[in-house]
Formats: structure tokens, C-alpha cells, sequence
């Protein structure tokens, strides 16, 4: 009988008083592809990186191909054969990726040696695997994708025979996650083991061979793919059924709100972010925003929330509004009735050290009905945001707790509250539940189909295309800056947003990746010229 | 679910810190030959047993407490403004023009006058630093060094060509007219039979530096512009995004700051020495930034840290005076003080947040 | 027992301070009798100062640097039985129980200024000052006056080493500028600048041209490549306060000049062979003219000027 | 202005710019491995004292290197203790070792010589002595380059022409070597290095350790080369103009030798030409004095384009909490 090339026995881990990973074991098997499911915050990435050394359990031991095997750093890892591509890449962005790719796996003391040879490597596995890019690239001039793919020869440079993957979808086109797909079988094929995490079922059921469940730091279920349904693994992932679909009457949409024509942003780089958007959002409306994150969607969010300026026209209900100047800041579009809940809650939208009360007002605090005189009613502002938090159930609902100290799906529950409560004629939401349980997923989803109800304007930015599908009454597509394409949910599938995501407006003759990296190839050139 | 209580963190770690630190101190004072508890016990009866040493020691934690709130309004702000120094001495020079040129009737009105030409001279000091940081991104570390250099030449101009008396020889202004002397702790509270505080420094500005230690307390904590400052010290994203501008912000932090710093001047310039002299600052610029680091950058810590540093330099003084001990020792003692409150608490927080879980852990099982 | 307070360049200046600091060791040496000193690291210990040696019974206390002279005639108000003695200082009113010692330094720096001058072959000489304050400019005054006497053409380059008190301890600065002076000339530097001047006397011995010291005699810091010192003689002053004790006369002012031998210039092994007979004979000269009033040495002080140097 | 004068300028400049540019090179090797330094100036004054102390005890000049690099590198470890060890402010550290470094230096040097907070002056083999060049005496003859090359780069100590050696050998470390590669890459992402099996707090303590080894050579230049002794405060603020220049060459280092030249050239004309006249009206010394300053803060305000620090520069590597 085979070993297993992995073996996890016991492994406990805590950061401080949050137990990430209680008692875990698991078996993974040579030249097999294994996936890991879990909501967030559920371990995963914490599991992967005590295996590759960069965490260290608390207990437990690991198996390598059968034989015990101290990690404790990842040199130790690496010489074990063992290679991850995390969730945040950890690609040095100044660097070349032939840099990157030798840094620390260096051959003598001297870089020469070292970069000719790897030079020569790079150039075989990209034959091999089709991974081809750019060695002498900037890392920084690099699309997502791309520098994912560094991250893989990265690990292969160094012999990795076990390949982690943290959530390497969640930054890509459907057509590159395929193309990454298609790599990774490749792998195996050659006999690698490879572990896949990712919480997209779909993902799982279409490439994986065995799959592990986590909930809340713990293995809930070790299972055949073959042997198990999306149902089942979102029932042991959640623990409890969940319903795997959004119910909304259908949109009665009023008058334009929010127009913008031609809008146009310029980053402090000097680098074109937005090229010409004109969109309109009616009363009554969810427009939703699909496309992969990095194509202009933040810059649309900030630019119509008053954090930068742009040229180009915004009217709200018919009037026009400042898009540079003095008057064009947060608070002029809240003046407006523009209320905004950003895609970054622990660096946008909320202050982390501030207690719920002074959160619930953050953005609304020059609100002269809660001032008294020179201060502000403090006493006041407590109880309302007492009210808030009860009305949309947050727990604790205890308004001088921290806001660092509630979870993800709370503390975007103060967010909303905030901004919700305030009742704006414009919504805009960015990502509003990432990182957040299944749970508040759907309270929050009925919130906001609550207020599309209510007659105001919606506008939703996600990369979660299930999201997008499942919300919105229309769907405009963005990339590279610019509006693909607009579409009616009902008229619309997944792989036709996944092509305009990636810039292909047409049916393309040759295959969807070639098609795809075509585009994302003369994006990322533009971008790096646009650097120089 | 905090992972220590906050009165742990906020008592503990400094105290557990600052004992090091004296450990460490003893330990240095045994090096050069002499009795760290005798030198302990001069200290303490030198500067908290009598009513003069009291009169000394509050004279120099009024001074930190200026600079210590001027570091501390800056670090709500997330800046590092380490121009305390210079903004003071430029305050001072404020404070020499409003005492020296406008006819005061009475000493309240002349301190209200000469607190606003300080706090206005020390606001404008920091102002150049705050612009560039804010505009231009020019590290505020750097430049607020810069222009406490600038500072010292600017003054030592002045003084030496502009403001010094005529036929006098020192670098300095002329004393200030009879009506802008400031009563002294001695003149307020000594009786007849009484005498109290004799001699010593200290002066009604204390009550000044104690009331700006509640207003910079309200301002941080209850105003919009608190809120804002602290919001943006935070984060700077989720400002921007609360539309609070960072370059107001920044500016006006940095002036609250030069502004306080500027008021020092007024217990050393006005209170204390009467006339403007070269070295009048005398590195309490520096000690703010110890003062606001203990402290916590709380009205409170950084009244209480400021008293501590007065105490050191008081007990400094004394040592010097009955001792053999160089006057540098202080300067040591300082340097240890901040390092392991500043730059080294993590050394004492570490393991005590472990007994923390600990116990808490046992308590739960 | 007498106390010694310093001023706030500290104990070993190596002149003004230091100078006090070997006349108060000279009266323990000769008398036997203690006493008791103190660096001040601030302003205001200075009063502090004064008062808890005035307390604790100390008598005379003697203070050096001007600096403190406000505070002692305040101070001394309250203590009438105690003797207070300063150098350097000067008040609009002398308390009775209060003696102000002043030195004429402009006079002796004439004298080392003659000597430059005399010494001098290039024709131009070097002054190097500490802070730019007027005491210093005070002694640039003289010096520049006495070169200007021997050789009206002589070409006097002054320097001051900076506007913040490290000028007092900046040796590095202090050689740059000898470097400086050197190369545009000067073989002649008096440097008036304490702990600066360590720097200049350092720099001109290495470059083998004259150096003239300052306050005490530092003809031994470099045997035979310093010219002379400007002598004040704070610990003549100091050794006499503290020897006459109780019995001190006080409530004036004493200006010691070159009559008192209150100033003066440096002779000893370490420069005799860089004097010159002549050179000796000119200024022991000009020093009984200035001692009989026949010559007249301008003081900075008087107008803020100087007729014979602009700075 | 003649050849000549020029030429004791550009000499004087060279002597300014060298524990400058020592100190630069110092903060650079920190700062690149993403430790901020304010303590460069406490370091050359702990070595420079150290550096007199034992030269003058021992007699010899190079135990007395040797020993203020030790005493160097030894504040150092303290900073890599507070900043990488526990994970305290970077700036802080270095504010109090300053503080630590000035009372120290003179709390010692009083207890061992008992000459008020210095050192005896150095004589003889406890110097270093200037070094003439090769054929220095016999080329001085020959026109315009004769006079540069005798008396403008001939004629320094050994850590004059070491101090320059620094730049292209720095240069060499960090672009062409392992050792390099890995420190830029730990200033601007400890996490790459670290999963790349790179140990973060190695390195860091490798570069804060280069940057104490050379501020060593800086303090000692200043107290054995310069002077003869250890003097009080001697550093005199030079680790801040240093830490400008640093700023100011965006963390290069040819770019260091040039502000660091520019530096101790703007000293160097400050120190000779005191009180500007300019017809009109007199520039004073103050403001000759405070030229460097003014300069700084001039060139921070952007005027030479933006300074972009490492990225991971300032904060503690921290990948637990
Ligand atoms: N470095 C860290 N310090 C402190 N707590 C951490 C750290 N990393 C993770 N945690 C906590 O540990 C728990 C598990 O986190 P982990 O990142 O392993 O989850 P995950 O399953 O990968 O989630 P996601 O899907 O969001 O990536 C979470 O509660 C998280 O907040
Ligand atoms: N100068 C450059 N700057 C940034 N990225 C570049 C540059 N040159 C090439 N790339 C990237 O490197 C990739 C490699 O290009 P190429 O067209 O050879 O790959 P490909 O054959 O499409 O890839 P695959 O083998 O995966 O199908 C491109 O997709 C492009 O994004
Ligand atoms: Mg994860
Ligand atoms: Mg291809």
C-alpha cells in the first residue's frame, strides 16, 4: 500500500485567544488533487501554513511520505518537498520575477550564476507546464494572474513535489481559473500532490479527488468527491442547511438617480483607472458590477463616494455634483444622499479601535444633531447606535465594544447599519460579504433587496459572480476601466460575463484562454508602460 | 474578548518598564562606585520631601507636560513630531516680543496675550513640516529635526543681533517689565508664618499646563475635530473614505501641537527667568516625546509621566549638588526610562499577556 | 566652607570653568579647607543652587558666568549673613553681600593679538570663537586691536564655529575651520571657543603653525606649536575668595586688568623658545602703557562694536 | 576664486563627508532591511568615544577601531533587540539610544579619566595619520591636476579612502551578491523572504549589525582621524544629516556619495565663508549655519522628485496577532 504523501496528525493552533486549528488530522495521498473547504475564518489557510512552515502548531505532528518530519520553518518545508502559493502573494514587487524566483534558493554567493541558471529552468517549465512569463517582467507590472504564476514556479524551481494552493481562484477570470485548472491536472498527471483550498463549491466538484471540510478550526469531514453533492458539503461547511439562492420579487424601477457620462480617473501613478464609465441607476434598482477585482471597480466606488477625483459628470437626481474641488469629499456625497459601504471594511469603512457607537456615526459625524454646543452628544450617539445595533443584529449588541473585536459578518452588519439607517436615495456596496459567514450573507442580502424595495438606487460591486447573478436587476461588466457590456440576469450565464470580464466582447474562434490572456497580456503592458 | 485588560496594559506594562529601567539605572550607578539607595534616597527627599523641591519639581513637569500634550496631540494624528524642541524655543520668542513691546496693565491680561504670541509663534514653527507633510509627503521626522536646527540659528540671530539689550553681554533679551511677572507658587501660597515653595521656579503657568492637559483631554475626546484627528491617526484610508481631509487634519494637528509646545515657553521665559535666553528650551522638546510615550499619549499618563521626569530631574539635581555623580547620569536614566517604555515594552508585555491567558484559561477549566 | 558653582559649560572646559575649578583645588591644597561644587545642568538650578548651599551654610559662594548674576543678587537678598561672589557678571546694583569680579579680557587679548601679529610671517592671522555671542566677539575685539597695533596691514580672518551650544563642542568644526584659516593663510590662530578650541589647537600643531589657547594656560596641550595663552585668571580670583572666607570684602564690583594681573599672557618652558625677546619686550611695553592708561584697549561691550575687526 | 581655494574646499569638503557619508552608508544597509535608524548619531558617539578610550589606553589606534565598532555594534543589538527581537518602534529606539549614547559616553569617560567627559588627547600611534598618496610630492608640480591629486586626494587617513571604497563595494553587496538581494528583498517584503525559507530576523540583524560596524569606522574617524580624543557631543548632529542624505539619495548608494558630498560641501563653504556679503545686505553666519538645514527640508519638499522609503521600512515583522 502507498504512503500518504501527507500526513497531519493532532495539529492544534491558536492565536492567542482564537483557536484557529483544534485537533486536526488528515491524509492526503501521492498524485492526487485534494481540496480543502471551509466559510472564512474557518483554518484553512492557518492548516496550510503550519504545513509549509510559516506557522507553528501548538501540537500535532506531520507525515511526509510516511516519515515524521519537523517543520518548524520554511526552509525545513522546502527541503521536504514542499512548495504553497498563498492567498496573498509573497512576491517581492520591485523585483524581477527571475529574482523573485531564486530568492532564497540562491546557487553560491554571487546572483550571477544563480539568475543564468534559473533563466535556463524557467524556460523548461514553462514548456512543460505552460507557464510562460516574462522573466525579466517587474513583478509589479505583472496582471494577478501572472504573478500567480510566478508563485508556481516558484515552487516548482525549488522541486516542490506537494503544491499548496490558498485561494488561487479568487483573483482570476473563469477562463484563467480554468487555464490554472488545467496546469494543475497537469501537475498531477506528473505525479505531484497538490492541495487546493478555495470555499467555491464548484471548484471543488470540478477538479478535485478528495475533499476535506473545515469548520470553525475543526475537520469536520474527510470525503471522496465522487462520493458527495454541493448540498452536503455547504451542510457540513455551515453546519445546518442553507438555502443556496436569494428570493426577491422583481424590480420596479423608477426614475434615473445616479447618472455618470464619461467618467475618467487618473491614479496618483499616472496610470488611467477608469476610461469613459457611463452607467445610470434607476429608483428601485440593483445594478450590479461584475468583474475580476483590479479592473477599475474600486476606483468607480471611491470616485462616486467623494475619496478621489475624476473628470467626467455625475448627476444625482438631476443635479450635477463636484468631481474635484473642495466641495468633493466623503461628506459632500453624503450631503447628497449618497451612502456608501465600502469594499474594505477594516480600512475603509470602519475605524478598528473605535468602539461600535463611534463607528455607527463614522462619516456622519459633523451631523449637527449630534452635537451639543462644542462637543458632541456622546450620550446620544450611544443610544441610537444601541437601537442600530439591536435592529440589525449585531452581536454582542453592546455599542462600547471595539469594533476590532466582533467578527467579519458583524462588523459589515455595522456598516450597513450605518449606512442603511440613514436612509440614502443612492446605496453603494462594495463587496458586501466577503469574508463573511453564511449566516449574515443572507441577512445582509435581504437588507439590501429591503431598500431596493424601499425605491433607492443600488449600486453592488463583487467579484462573487453567484452574487451578482443572484442579486442584481441588471448587470454591467468592467474591465481594464471601462464597461463591457450591460446584461439582464435572466438573459445571461456565467461563462458569458466570464469572457466580457476578461475583455472579450465577441465569441472568440480560437480557445476562451488565449482569447483571454491576449487581453489581460496587452492590459498588463499598457499598465507597465504606463509605469515607466 | 480583549486579549489583557486595559488597566494591565495601561498600568502594568509602564510600571513594570520603568522598574526595569531603574534596575538597570542602579546597576549603572553601582558601576561608577556609589550607593544606588543612597542615591535613590537623596533623590526622593530632594525633590518630593520639602516644599521647595515639590516647587522644582512641578517647575519642570510643567515644562514636559507642554511638550509631552505637543507630542502626544501630534501622535493622535500618527505623526511624530519631534520639533517640540524648536517650536518651544520659537514660542519663546513670541512670548520675549508680547512681553517685552506691549504695555501690560496686569499680569492676567499679559499672560493671556504673551500664552496666545507663544502658542501662535510655536503653531507657526510647526507649520512649514505640517504643509510639507501633508502636501508634499516630506517626512515630518526629518524636517521638524530640520527646523529645530533652523530654529536654534534663527534665535541665537535674534538674540544676539536683534533683541539683546544694548552693552549686555549675554545672548539674551532684557528682562521682561515688572507687570508681566507671573506670581510664583511661593508668592501664592506662602503665609507669613509659612513659608512655602521658597525660591523655586514654579509658578502659576502649572495651573495653565493642567488646564491645557483637560482641554487637549476634551478636544481628543469629545469634539468633532478630536474625533477626526484620532480617526485619521487610525487610518488614513478610512478618513478618506469618511471624507476627513488629511491635509486639514494634518495641519491642524501639527498646529495644536506647535501651539502647546509654544506655551512652555511661557513657564520657563515668563514665569521662570523673566527674559528670553539662548538655551531656555533646554531639551524638554526631546523629554515630550518620552513624557507622551508613557503617557500613552493621554491627558492623564502624560501628566502623570510628566511628573515623573520632573521628579527625575529635580532628584537629578540634587544628586549633582550633594554627590559626586555626573549630571549625565540623568541623561542615562532618561534614555532608559524611554527605551524600555517606548521601544521595548513589548519585552515586559509579552510574557505578561501569557500569565493574562493563562490564568484566564485556568480560570475557564 | 566655601561652595563653587559652575556655569553650564561644565567643570572641565578646559578654560573658563575648569580655570575656577584649579583655584578652588589650589585652596584645598594650600589650606587644607574643603568645599563643595556643583555642575548646573539648567537654568533654573541655578537659584536652586545658590539657595541650598546658601542654607546649608556654605560662605562664600562663588558662581562663574554671567549668567547667573540676576539670580544672585536676588538670592543674596535673602541670605545677608552669606558672601556671594561672581566672575563674568555685572548688575545695575551691587547688594552689600556681593562681589562682582570682572576681567578685562580685551586686554590680555590685545597682548596675544601683539604676539600674533609679531609671530605671524604671512601676514594674516585667525580668530576662532565659539557661539557667536558677544563675550566672544568681545575677546575677538582685543585680539584683532593688538595685531592691528604691531602691523596695521595684518589681515585677521574670525570665525565663529556656530549658533547652538554643540559650538562649544564641536573640535570637528573647530579643525575644519583652523583648516580653513590655515589655507587661506592664517599661521597665527587664537581660538576662543572651549571645548571647540581642542579642535584648533589640535589642528594647527598638526599642521605645524601657532595656535594661541585661551582662559587657562594650555601652552602644555602642544609643547612648542602653542604661541601663548590668553590667561584669565578666574583661579586667582577664585582661590582668593575662598581664602579670605568670612572675611571677603564684598558690595562692589573688582575689574581685574592687566594691572590686577587678572589677564595676561602665558610664559613657560612649553613656548619660551617661540618668544621672541623682541616679541617680549614690544608687549610688556604695551602692557604697562594699558596699565598706566596711556593706551586704550575699545571694549565690544561699549558700543557693540569693534574698530578693528567686523563680524 | 583660484585653483587653490577651490581646491582647500573641495579638501575640507571630503574630510566633512566622510563620517557623513560612513554614517549614510550605514543607515542605508538598516534601512533597505527595513529597520528605520535615528540612532546613527548615538552610534558614532558611543564608537568614538570607545574608539579614543582603548587607542589611548592601548596605545594603539586600531584596537581603539576595533573597539568602537564593538561598542557600535553593541547599541546596535539593543536596537535590534526593541525593533526586531520585540518588535518596539523603530524610532523610539533610536531616540533613546541617543539619549543613552550622550549620557553614557560622558558618565565613563569621566570615570575612567576623570578629565570631564573626554578623553587625553591621542599622540602618536593613537591616531590615524594621513596617508600620502604615491608620488603625491614629486606630481604636485604638474599643472591643475598636480595640486588635486597631491593635495585634494592625497594626503587623508586610511578611513577617508575606505569610506569611499564603501559606495561601490555597498553597491556590489547589495546588487550583485546573495547576501544583497536577500536584505532589499527583507526591507520590502519579510514575508517573501521568510516563505522563501530566508530567515527575516537573520537578516535584519545582519544589516542593523553592518550598520553598527559602520557607524563604528564613523565615530572612530571622527575621534582617532579628525581629532585626537573624544570630546563631549562630538558628533554634533551629523547622524541626522547623515539620515537626510539617506533620504535624499533615496536609499542608493552612489546616490548617498553624492549627497553626502553635497553636504559636507555646503559645511565646508559655510565654515570659510562666513557673513556673505552681498552689497546689499549681509548674509549672517546664522544663516550659513543653518544652510544645510534650510537645504534639507528643501529638498525633502519634493523638489528632487519623490523619496519612496522600502516598503516594509518602519514596521515590525509580524506575522502572528
Ligand atoms: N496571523 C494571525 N494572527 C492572529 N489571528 C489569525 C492570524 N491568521 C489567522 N488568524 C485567525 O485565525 C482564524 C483562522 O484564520 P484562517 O486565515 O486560517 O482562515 P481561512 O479558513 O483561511 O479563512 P479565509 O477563507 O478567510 O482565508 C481566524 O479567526 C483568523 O482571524
Ligand atoms: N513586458 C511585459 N510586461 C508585463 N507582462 C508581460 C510582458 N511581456 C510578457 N508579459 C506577460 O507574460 C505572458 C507570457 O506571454 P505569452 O503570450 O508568451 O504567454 P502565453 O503563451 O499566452 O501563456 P500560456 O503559455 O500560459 O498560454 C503574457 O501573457 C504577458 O501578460
Ligand atoms: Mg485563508
Ligand atoms: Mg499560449
Amino acid at each position: 500500500m502507498t504512503q500518504p504523501a501527507i500526513e497531519l496528525k493532532g495539529i492544534s493552533k491558536a492565536f492567542g485567544p482564537v483557536q484557529a486549528n483544534r485537533d486536526i488530522s488528515i491524509r492526503v495521498m501521492p498524485g492526487t488533487i485534494h481540496g480543502i473547504i471551509g466559510e472564512n475564518g474557518a483554518g484553512k489557510s492557518t492548516l496550510m501554513s503550519i504545513l509549509y512552515g510559516f506557522y507553528k502548531a501548538d501540537a500535532g505532528e506531520i507525515f511526509i511520505n510516511g516519515k515524521k518530519t519537523e517543520i518548524p520553518d520554511s526552509q525545513a518545508a522546502i527541503a521536504a518537498g514542499i512548495g504553497m502559493v498563498f492567498q496573498h502573494f509573497k512576491l517581492v514587487q520591485n523585483f524581477t520575477v527571475l529574482e523573485n524566483v531564486i530568492l532564497g534558493a540562491e546557487e553560491g554567493q554571487l546572483l550571477k550564476t544563480s539568475l543564468s541558471k534559473a533563466r535556463g529552468v524557467l524556460k523548461q517549465l514553462a514548456e512543460d507546464y505552460a507557464l510562460r512569463v516574462d522573466p525579466d517582467a517587474l513583478i509589479e507590472n505583472l496582471s494577478v494572474g501572472h504573478q500567480q504564476r510566478v508563485e508556481i514556479l516558484k515552487a516548482l524551481y525549488r522541486q516542490a513535489d506537494i503544491l499548496i494552493l490558498d485561494e488561487p481562484t479568487g483573483v482570476l477570470t473563469p477562463a484563467e481559473a480554468d487555464h490554472l485548472f488545467r496546469i494543475l491536472e497537469g501537475l498531477r498527471d506528473q505525479g505531484k500532490t497538490i492541495i487546493l483550498i478555495t470555499h467555491k463549491l464548484r471548484e471543488i466538484m470540478e477538479i478535485t479527488d478528495t475533499v476535506s471540510v473545515m469548520r470553525r478550526g475543526e475537520m469536520t469531514a474527510t470525503v471522496k468527491t465522487s462520493e458527495t453533492s454541493p448540498e452536503e458539503l455547504a451542510e457540513l461547511m455551515v453546519g445546518r442547511k442553507v438555502l443556496l439562492h436569494v428570493d426577491k420579487k422583481p424590480a420596479q424601477p423608477g426614475k434615473p438617480v445616479l447618472e455618470i457620462e464619461n467618467l475618467r480617473h487618473v491614479d496618483s501613478w499616472g496610470v488611467e483607472r477608469l476610461k469613459g464609465i457611463s452607467l445610470s441607476v434607476r429608483a428601485g434598482e440593483i445594478l450590479g458590477i461584475a468583474g475580476v477585482s483590479g479592473n477599475g471597480q474600486s476606483e468607480l466606488l471611491h470616485v462616486l463616494g467623494g475619496m478621489t477625483t475624476a473628470t467626467g459628470t455625475i448627476r444625482v437626481n438631476g443635479q450635477e455634483i463636484d468631481l474635484t474641488g473642495q466641495h468633493s469629499d466623503g461628506q459632500s456625497r453624503r450631503a447628497r444622499g449618497i451612502a456608501h459601504v465600502p469594499e474594505d471594511r477594516h480600512h475603509e469603512g470602519l475605524i478598528l479601535p473605535y468602539t461600535a457607537w463611534e463607528n455607527l456615526v463614522f462619516g456622519y459625524h459633523r451631523d449637527p444633531a449630534i452635537q451639543k454646543g462644542w462637543l458632541m452628544d456622546n450620550a446620544g450617539i450611544k443610544a441610537e447606535a444601541a437601537k442600530k445595533m439591536e435592529r440589525f443584529d449585531v452581536r454582542p449588541p453592546n455599542p462600547n465594544l471595539a469594533a476590532r473585536n466582533f467578527s467579519g459578518g458583524n462588523q459589515q452588519k455595522i456598516v450597513l447599519a450605518r449606512e442603511i439607517e440613514r436612509d440614502p436615495d443612492i446605496l453603494l456596496v462594495g463587496q458586501p460579504t466577503r469574508g463573511v459567514d453564511i449566516g449574515a450573507i443572507e441577512f445582509i442580502h435581504k437588507e439590501i433587496i429591503r431598500l431596493r424595495d424601499k425605491g433607492k438606487a443600488i449600486l453592488l460591486v463583487s467579484v462573487e459572480l453567484d452574487e451578482i447573478l443572484s442579486l442584481s436587476d441588471r448587470i454591467a461588466v468592467m474591465f481594464d476601466g471601462r464597461i463591457m457590456g450591460e446584461r439582464l440576469p435572466a438573459e445571461t450565464d456565467q461563462t458569458e460575463l466570464g469572457l466580457l470580464m476578461a475583455g472579450v466582447t465577441e465569441k472568440p474562434d480560437k480557445p476562451l484562454i488565449e482569447a483571454v490572456d491576449e487581453q489581460l497580456k496587452a492590459k498588463a503592458q499598457r499598465e507597465a508602460r504606463n509605469n515607466v | 474578548m480583549d486579549r489583557m485588560p486595559a488597566w494591565a496594559d495601561a498600568v502594568l506594562v509602564p510600571l513594570f518598564s520603568i522598574v526595569l529601567a531603574a534596575i538597570i539605572s542602579a546597576l549603572v550607578i553601582l558601576a561608577i562606585g556609589e550607593s544606588p539607595v543612597e542615591a535613590f534616597k537623596l533623590m526622593v527627599d530632594g525633590a518630593l520631601m520639602k516644599s521647595s523641591g515639590w516647587g522644582y519639581t512641578l517647575y519642570y513637569a510643567t515644562n514636559f507636560i507642554f511638550t509631552g500634550l505637543c507630542v502626544a496631540v501630534a501622535f493622535h494624528a500618527r505623526m511624530f513630531n519631534i520639533g517640540g524642541e524648536g517650536q518651544a524655543m520659537i514660542g519663546g520668542l513670541g512670548v520675549a516680543l508680547a512681553c517685552l513691546f506691549i504695555p501690560w496693565p496686569h499680569w492676567t491680561v499679559a499672560l493671556v496675550g504673551a500664552m496666545a504670541a507663544g502658542a501662535l509663534f510655536g503653531a507657526g514653527w510647526a507649520l512649514i513640516p505640517a504643509y510639507l507633510q501633508a502636501k508634499r509627503g516630506s517626512h515630518i521626522v526629518i524636517t521638524t529635526i530640520m527646523f529645530n536646527f533652523i530654529a536654534a540659528a534663527v534665535l541665537n540671530y535674534v538674540l544676539v543681533n536683534l533683541l539683546r539689550p544694548p552693552r549686555a553681554m549675554d545672548p539674551a533679551t532684557a528682562t521682561f517689565p515688572p507687570a508681566t511677572h507671573l506670581p510664583t507658587f511661593q508668592q501664592m501660597f506662602s503665609t507669613a508664618e509659612t513659608p512655602l515653595f521658597r525660591g523655586s521656579p514654579a509658578n502659576v503657568t502649572f495651573f495653565l499646563a493642567v488646564a491645557a492637559c483637560i482641554g487637549v483631554w476634551f478636544l481628543i475626546w469629545r469634539t468633532r475635530l478630536g474625533y477626526e484627528i484620532r480617526a485619521f491617526g487610525h487610518s488614513e484610508t478610512a478618513a478618506r473614505y469618511a471624507g476627513i481631509s488629511s491635509v486639514r487634519i494634518t495641519v491642524i494637528a501639527m498646529l495644536l501641537s506647535g501651539a502647546l509646545a509654544g506655551c512652555m515657553a511661557l513657564n520657563t521665559t515668563m514665569g521662570e527667568a523673566e527674559r528670553l535666553v539662548m538655551n531656555a528650551t533646554e531639551g524638554a522638546g526631546f523629554i515630550g516625546i518620552a513624557v507622551a510615550l508613557m503617557g500613552r499619549s493621554h491627558p492623564v499618563g502624560v501628566f502623570l509621566a510628566a511628573l515623573l521626569f520632573g521628579f527625575l530631574y529635580q532628584g537629578g539635581a540634587e544628586l549633582a549638588l550633594w554627590t559626586n555623580i555626573p549630571r549625565e547620569l540623568i541623561t542615562v536614566i532618561q534614555a532608559l526610562v524611554i527605551l524600555f517604555t517606548g521601544a521595548l515594552d513589548n519585552m515586559v508585555r509579552m510574557p505578561l499577556e501569557r500569565l493574562f491567558l493563562s490564568f484566564r484559561k485556568g480560570g475557564q477549566a | 566652607d566655601p561652595a563653587l558653582i559652575y556655569d553650564l559649560g561644565g567643570k572641565f572646559d578646559k578654560s573658563f570653568n575648569e580655570a575656577a575649578f584649579n583655584g578652588a583645588e589650589r585652596f584645598a591644597s594650600e589650606t587644607g579647607g574643603t568645599y563643595k561644587d556643583i555642575e548646573i545642568q539648567s537654568e533654573a538650578q541655578r537659584e536652586q543652587a545658590l539657595r541650598r548651599f546658601a542654607e546649608a551654610g556654605f560662605n562664600p559662594i562663588v558662581t562663574t558666568g554671567f549668567a547667573i548674576a540676576n539670580i544672585m543678587g536676588e538670592v543674596a537678598k535673602d541670605y545677608p549673613e552669606t558672601k556671594f561672589v561672581n566672575v563674568d557678571g555685572w548688575l545695575p546694583e551691587v547688594p552689600p553681600n556681593v562681589l562682582l569680579i570682572n576681567f578685562q579680557e580685551h586686554q590680555g587679548s590685545y597682548l596675544v593679538g601683539m604676539m600674533a601679529a609679531m609671530a605671524s610671517k604671512s601676514g594674516t592671522i585667525g580668530f576662532i570663537g565659539g557661539m557667536d555671542i558677544p563675550l566672544i566677539r568681545h575677546f575677538g575685539c582685543g585680539y584683532a586691536q593688538g595685531a592691528k597695533a604691531v602691523n596695521p596691514d595684518v589681515k585677521i580672518i574670525a570665525n565663529m564655529t556656530g549658533t547652538t551650544p554643540t559650538a562649544w563642542n564641536d573640535p570637528v568644526k573647530g579643525s575644519e575651520l583652523a583648516k580653513s584659516q590655515i589655507s587661506q593663510g592664517a599661521d597665527v590662530i587664537y581660538a576662543a571657543a572651549g571645548g571647540t578650541g581642542v579642535g584648533v589647537l589640535q589642528t594647527a600643531a598638526d599642521e605645524n603653525i601657532l595656535s594661541i589657547g585661551v582662559d587657562s594656560n594650555q601652552n602644555h596641550l602642544h609643547p612648542g606649536k602653542v604661541l601663548t595663552s590668553m590667561l584669565k585668571r578666574v583661579d586667582v580670583a577664585v582661590f582668593e575668595a575662598m581664602s579670605a572666607g568670612a572675611d571677603l570684602e564684598t558690595g562692589k564690583f573688582m575689574t581685574l586688568g592687566l594691572a590686577e594681573d587678572g589677564v595676561g599672557y602665558a610664559m613657560d618652558d612649553n613656548n619660551a623658545p617661540l618668544v621672541s625677546e623682541e616679541m617680549k619686550t614690544a608687549v610688556d611695553a604695551a602692557r604697562q602703557q594699558i596699565i598706566d592708561g596711556s593706551l586704550n584697549v575699545v571694549s565690544y561691550y561699549e558700543n557693540d562694536s569693534c574698530p578693528a575687526l567686523q563680524f | 576664486m583660484d585653483l587653490d581655494t577651490i581646491i582647500q574646499v573641495l579638501d575640507s569638503t571630503i574630510r566633512l563627508s566622510t563620517p557623513l557619508l560612513l554614517a549614510c552608508l550605514a543607515g542605508l544597509f538598516s534601512e533597505r532591511a527595513g529597520i528605520f535608524d535615528i540612532g546613527l548619531e548615538g552610534k558614532m558617539l558611543f564608537s568614538a568615544f570607545f574608539s579614543a578610550a582603548i587607542a589611548f589606553t592601548t596605545g594603539s589606534v586600531w584596537l581603539g577601531l576595533l573597539a568602537g565598532m564593538v561598542a557600535s555594534i553593541a547599541l546596535s543589538a539593543i536596537h535590534g533587540l526593541a525593533s526586531i527581537t520585540f518588535r518596539g518602534n523603530q524610532l523610539i529606539s533610536g531616540v533613546a539610544l541617543n539619549f543613552l549614547a550622550s549620557g553614557l559616553t560622558v558618565l565613563v569617560a569621566q570615570d575612567w579619566f576623570r578629565q570631564g567627559g573626554r578623553t587625553p588627547t591621542l599622540e602618536g600611534g593613537a591616531r590615524f595619520e594621513a596617508i600620502t598618496l604615491p608620488f603625491a610630492e614629486s606630481l604636485r608640480g604638474v599643472p591643475v591636476l598636480g595640486p588635486i591629486y597631491a593635495d585634494l586626494i592625497s594626503g587623508h587617513s586610511i578611513l577617508v579612502y575606505v569610506a569611499f571604497a564603501m559606495v561601490p563595494l555597498t553597491w556590489w553587496v547589495l546588487f550583485r551578491t546573495r547576501f544583497g538581494l536577500r536584505l532589499r528583498a527583507v526591507g520590502e517584503a519579510p514575508e517573501a523572504v521568510d516563505t522563501a525559507g530566508v530567515s527575516v530576523v537573520g537578516l535584519r540583524f545582519a544589516a542593523v549589525a553592518i550598520c553598527g560596524a559602520l557607524c563604528g569606522l564613523a565615530g572612530a574617524y571622527l575621534a582617532t582621524g579628525l581629532q585626537a580624543g573624544f570630546v563631549k557631543e562630538m558628533t554634533a548632529g551629523r547622524g541626522y544629516i547623515a539620515l537626510a542624505a539617506l533620504i535624499f539619495a533615496k536609499w542608493r548608494p552612489w546616490y548617498a556619495l553624492v549627497a553626502c558630498l553635497l553636504f559636507g560641501l555646503l559645511q565646508a563653504i559655510a565654515l570659510r565663508y562666513q557673513n556673505i556679503d552681498l552689497g546689499a545686505f549681509v548674509v549672517p553666519v546664522q544663516f550659513m549655519d543653518a544652510l544645510p538645514y534650510i537645504l534639507t527640508v528643501v529638498i525633502l519638499a519634493g523638489f528632487v522628485g519623490k523619496a519612496i522609503p522600502p516598503r516594509a521600512g518602519g514596521e515590525p515583522y509580524v506575522k502572528e496577532r
